[in-house]
């Protein structure tokens, strides 16, 4: 099992979903991060106070899956992610030792298959 | 500018008049920032600013054009189509009160500025989250003279449609119909979202919109209770019944919620408010108490099908000031020729009470007021295209007009900002934190 | 609706008092919306919408109750517990003052029915996050009927406790202890929200809170100076000592939170204000300034140990009704039987100055007051609820409210959204963002 | 406190300017908690309420302190320096018109007490994020009395400026000038925030600044047009330039916010909105609607390059109070003396037209009212400092102040928050979640 | 050592808290997460626009333990976090490498387990 | 590659991303983390209720590097982010198996290795 960890543009973040969903993969967990990349920085300016700001709005995603599900979830978010220009995000992919499913206490595999739900 | 000795002024002017329509004022300006409230919490966080500004931009840009040429147009002398020149520049405006009113004519200037401020700021719902800042300032600047000036003088400074005998209170006509039409042109021009139809594109902020009803609430009694310019019988009847049409509506808009998806919603209710003033602006001082819960009932029923219709065609009026506006305008005009009773306003019956004629007169602003106030929008921003573009590009609608637009954020948390700063010769250096 | 001849009704009309009475009747309609506010802020977020709701649905459902039937029932005639009928559907309610008062009828119902929509709104504080939103909006139309009405004839209307001598300028009776006492009623038989006493639940905002309470302070002199119906030296003195008191109170509250928690607190701070605007609501227009400041220092104590010692107890009387409105309000009407000044008030004097009787009538209506307010609602709701089910489901519950009764969120970010698209048919496709 | 006959008083009244100042009254009281927000948005998240209780705190403490000593030393009597003590307590406050005033003498004292009030609300400004609660509160007590009072002796209550020919509408000088001064002095001795000038340090919640800065300006009509007490032409005069000035300084804002950084900001367009409002203060009754939007327009220029400069400086002011209503009240006093026209104020001309010794009485005044404000500040708040410690530590400064001072956040969530139950006893048990 | 992610409800985030608190798991970082699971989706309605959301918040537990600790993690985790429907969540173990305390530099063991606390 | 995560007071991540930059480690994710750790619980009052809250605000870095940049990247968060008072935070290294760029495709080294970019 691989925890993979894909951070792509908020606005995509609808599209990966979807994409997602088409390649039925069911569990996702998503946030709200800032990232600094490739970008070039954007100048803000409050009253007196200019400030240079190299963070950009981003959307993280972490799912969880068997390895067989590994690639097409790759795919998914490359497909639902990509824009082409400078700032579409990276993909991580982590070794899973363990996962558990709370409610019913499961490991592993049944935890994480989409087939499985 | 000459003004004539005080005292002779002082004569006619009535104190408890005065008094009101001060208030009456201030709570109309007051109107323009709760609208940009509203609107702000309607879209998306990254155009928060941005929404909120065009309001800001209308009271800037529709207020000074107003002192300086827009009043003139509107209110000075009966030409039929439009007013003359002798107010620009507000020369003339003095404490003197205009014929048949009891408060000073420059108060009564400044009412009506409030009016042309918040109707332009109206027309930006329909252009948020994509149209650029600047030409937007500049649409402003035309479209208040061009099409509510002109609208104005049509209904309320002697032109051919109050000449005529169509009656509108508080502005049906310039504010609401003008309003509701031009942002339909303004849609059809500047065109839709990218992401529209296609995406979900959610309120960010339901509260701003329920404080932002509230307030507009609040304000419109002076809107319409103002709109009689003293504190007389037909100024009181508009202004008790800018209590009871709203009330009104938002309960029927809680029934049609609940026939529709089986539960009550909140930015419903905030839309039903500012329909339930809309219906009653034009009627306020026309119809009776009781008639004018009958409009807030019935009246709701065409706005509410407009706005569950509207996001299921292609036109991405964003934020359905034509369903709230003008449907609601149009309906309130019509309706003062169907139950406008001489009893309470002492002026004209209605059809119901036997004056055919009445439904008439109204009609006919009905059908000319959108036909204008769309032409002459849709030409003009045609025009302003051929000049320049009038909305942002995919990418900066992406990035979010709050950044793109005006370099800031709404709700800048400073982490990840450096500071830049300029020395004393404005040379600058990055601010090394250590 | 007949009407008189409009010139008749103008003759006994003063233009300044109706100037004022026009502005404190927006003041205090505004003073719902800004409940809503304050409200809002004290409840999680994932009930904020629900919570501002029921703000928003008193103004719909009783504004509608009260000029149908409820000001009829409060203000018709003089019975002596309850009023007539002839003023239902504001028959007979027009421009022609009410016998001593210098304002149309119209206006002066209008100002009325806004007391009687924030008194149930405030209700709702005692039952947020877990009732549900149908039931409260019919338990608004029964109780404004019920209670409201009854309590605004007794007090205000020419009943039994007004004509026994009771002085109670602006509501201490019907507003103050009619809320309080009905929210304790109100959380024992909605019961206690699941996690009550054994989870931390906070307020979401305190921003909101905070200028809640300002807009509520705003509103206020609306509510307490226009309860002179004139500009008269009444209005102007419980006008003064709405500034004063609520001042105090603050002071007094501040000392309190350092004593207590070494820290001053900002919800502390907004409560404070609201509890001196209560006390000194009764007492406004009896009360010189001086003792009015001394009403709001002495009068915060029983308040701020309710509210302390409330949560407690079992009692998940939510957001402090009782303490804020019903203790404060309790001691305000007790107040005057003390410290009432003929010099200030031109009718009579307190125990104090000499005049021990008042203070006899003062404690009668403190005691009726609230076994009446407590018992009706307690009654009313046990009834409802064999109709139908008062609160939410624990898991609807934990949810929210918002998404559960409304089907919104307050801060929608829109992520993980996918729009539905009914077409022309209302045929539902999903959209295929692609 | 002895009242004369309620008749007697009556007499004088003018129930249409008793009605405006009533409502004017309310409106600058609003204005505080809209300071608040307005303040609290431009803050870091973590001090959000610290800041709004600073305006909260000024509310309580100026409110109680201007009732019992401040009204009598500024408005009793006519010493030159200061006044009496015949008002102290509100002794001798009742219904009886001051001198030339047609309302009662209680809501004249009110009306002040509202300016005294956001007067010391606004130097918070200057020391927000870092100055402890406690000793802010001691400051605008002592503040209070030494500076405003004095002040608004000197231009309001007959002191030497005002028997000296100064003119001042609505309070440049004790109100704009003497908080914008005070603000320099206040920032010096409490000294700049740990992490300015090498962070950047951003308001939290535009939205916020911008909904505070809207309800200002509607508060600022009744700053200014209640500034004649009664609703006579200098009253209409100030109000409508009100309107007009603030809509100058936006598009001037605009384009200098334009040629500056490409971008029109929001927070700018704020700022701009508050520095119209104090630019037409001093001014707003005597010069004419023509000249009101040119001293708009040139005013904003010297007030956006203090914004600019500033922050370049070691001197961390942190609200720019001294750029707002400093330098802005110092431009309007000084406009006066160059644009008064007789025609309009019936009272003076200005150098240009004919009178130049206005100019001197106004200069005099620039001079004097920036020394003495910065001077006792300065003072006061260094011995102050002799006696506790003015400001938060490092440490506390980084947690945020909302969490130090006042034990609360703003925006509380209740994860990881452990319900603490004291029972009967007071004793302290944890809830055990189960 | 051991990086324990556990996503649960959110109105059972204090519910876990103390269940770590009780089995001596000191050191935990917490974040609001966005989770797309076996939950059914709710439909939402603004004006004209309606929606079919199908992301429910959830809370999301980091808590970096030495080996022995997983289990006892886990079961704090699970105790905490169960309520039996669906959407009560799921838990990842993933190896961790390396463990530095900023405060003082030191490494692995001493900078995880809690004893050393 | 290793996927370094780091914990740090949000009042000390702009020092954070300063060292970073230093240190030519240009890719990185953060996100607000609410964490409990050492620090003593502060108490809050609301109204009547007075709780007792043992979270702390903290900024969660998230950073992905080839090998040789593993220690550059460490040392960047204690230098940035260290106060010597408790609260300070931690930094958490788990092995990281696939970097993926979502613009390009591209994999692995090419996707994190600072320099390449
Ligand atoms: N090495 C990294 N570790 C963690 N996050 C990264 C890393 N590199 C990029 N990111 C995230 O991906 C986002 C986009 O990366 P960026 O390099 O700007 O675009 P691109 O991948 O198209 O060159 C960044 O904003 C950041 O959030
Ligand atoms: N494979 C996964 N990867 C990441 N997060 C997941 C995964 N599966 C579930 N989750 C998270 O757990 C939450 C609950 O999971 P869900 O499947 O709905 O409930 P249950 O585990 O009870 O079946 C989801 O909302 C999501 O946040
Ligand atoms: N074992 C852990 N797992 C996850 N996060 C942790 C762990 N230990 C500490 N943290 C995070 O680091 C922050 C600071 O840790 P703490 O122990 O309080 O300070 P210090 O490391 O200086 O002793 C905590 O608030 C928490 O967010």
């Amino acid at each position: 099992m691989k925890l993979v960890i894909g951070i792509v543009r908020p606005e995509k973040a609808n599209d990966v979903l979807e994409a997602l969903y088409r390649a039925e993969v069911r569990g996702v967990s998503m946030s709200r991060v800032q990232g600094h990349g490739g970008e070039l920085d954007r100048v803000e300016t409050y009253r007196g106070t200019t400030v240079k700001v190299g963070l950009e709005d981003k959307t993280r995603f972490e799912i969880a899956v068997s390895d067989e599900f590994v690639q097409p979830t790759i795919d998914a978010l490359c497909d639902g992610g990509r824009t082409g220009e400078v700032g579409d995000g990276k993909i991580f992919v982590v070794p899973l030792e363990r996962a558990v499913r709370i409610r019913t206490g499961e490991s592993d595999q049944a935890a994480v298959t989409p087939v499985a739900k | 500018m000459s003004a004539l000795p005080i005292a002779q002024a002082a004569a006619e002017i009535d104190t408890g008049d005065t008094a009101w329509m001060l208030v009456a004022t201030a709570l109309v300006l007051m109107m323009t920032p709760a609208l940009g409230l509203f609107y702000a919490g309607l879209v998306r966080s990254k155009n928060t600013l941005n929404t909120f500004m065009m309001c800001v931009g209308a009271i800037a840009v529709a207020g000074v054009v107003w002192a300086l040429v827009g009043y003139s147009l509107a209110f000075d002398g009966d030409g039929s189509l439009i007013g003359g020149l002798g107010y620009v520049g507000l020369n003339d405006v003095t404490f003197i009160p205009r014929e048949g009113t009891t408060i000073p004519h420059l108060l009564f200037m400044a009412f009506q500025a409030t009016f042309c401020i918040i109707t332009a700021a109206l027309v930006s719902g329909a252009v948020v989250e994509r149209m650029r800042f600047g030409p937007f300032l500049i649409f402003v600047a035309l479209w208040s003279i061009l099409v509510y000036s002109v609208l104005a003088h049509w209904s309320f400074g002697g032109g051919w449609l109050a000449a005529g005998g169509t009656l509108d209170f508080a502005g049906g006509i310039p504010v609401e119909m003008g309003s509701g039409f031009s942002a339909l042109a303004a849609a059809l021009v500047v065109g839709a979202r990218k992401d529209y139809g296609r995406q979900a594109l959610l309120p960010h902020n339901a509260v701003y919109v329920l404080l932002g009803a509230g307030l507009l609430w609040f304000g419109w009694f002076g809107f319409n209770g103002g709109s009689g310019f003293s504190t007389g019988d037909p100024s009181v009847l508009a202004f008790v019944n800018t209590l009871l049409t709203p009330a009104c509506s938002l309960v029927v808009w809680f029934a049609l919620d609940l026939i529709r998806g089986r539960k009550v919603t909140a930015i419903g209710a905030a839309t039903a408010i500012i329909v339930g003033c809309v219906l009653i602006t034009p009627a306020g001082g026309f119809v009776s108490p009781g008639w004018a819960m009958v409009l807030g009932a019935v009246g709701a029923l065409p706005c509410y099908a407009m706005i569950v219709w509207r996001p299921r065609t292609r036109v991405d009026e964003t934020l359905d000031v034509l369903a709230a506006h003008g449907i609601a305008g149009f309906t309130g005009i019509l309706f003062i020729g169907l139950f406008a009773s001489l009893a309470w306003n002492g002026i004209a019956d209605g059809l119901f009470f036997g004056n055919a004629s009445q439904l008439g007169d109204q009609a006919l602003a009905a059908l000319v007021t959108p036909l204008y106030a769309f032409g002459m929008t849709y030409a003009l921003l045609r025009v302003m295209g051929l000049f320049t573009s009038l909305r942002a590009t995919e990418h900066d609608e992406a990035v979010g007009m709050d950044v793109v637009q005006h370099g800031e954020e709404a709700y800048a948390s400073g982490e990840g900002a450096i500071l830049v700063l300029p020395d004393a010769d404005g040379e600058v250096l990055v601010a090394d934190p250590s």
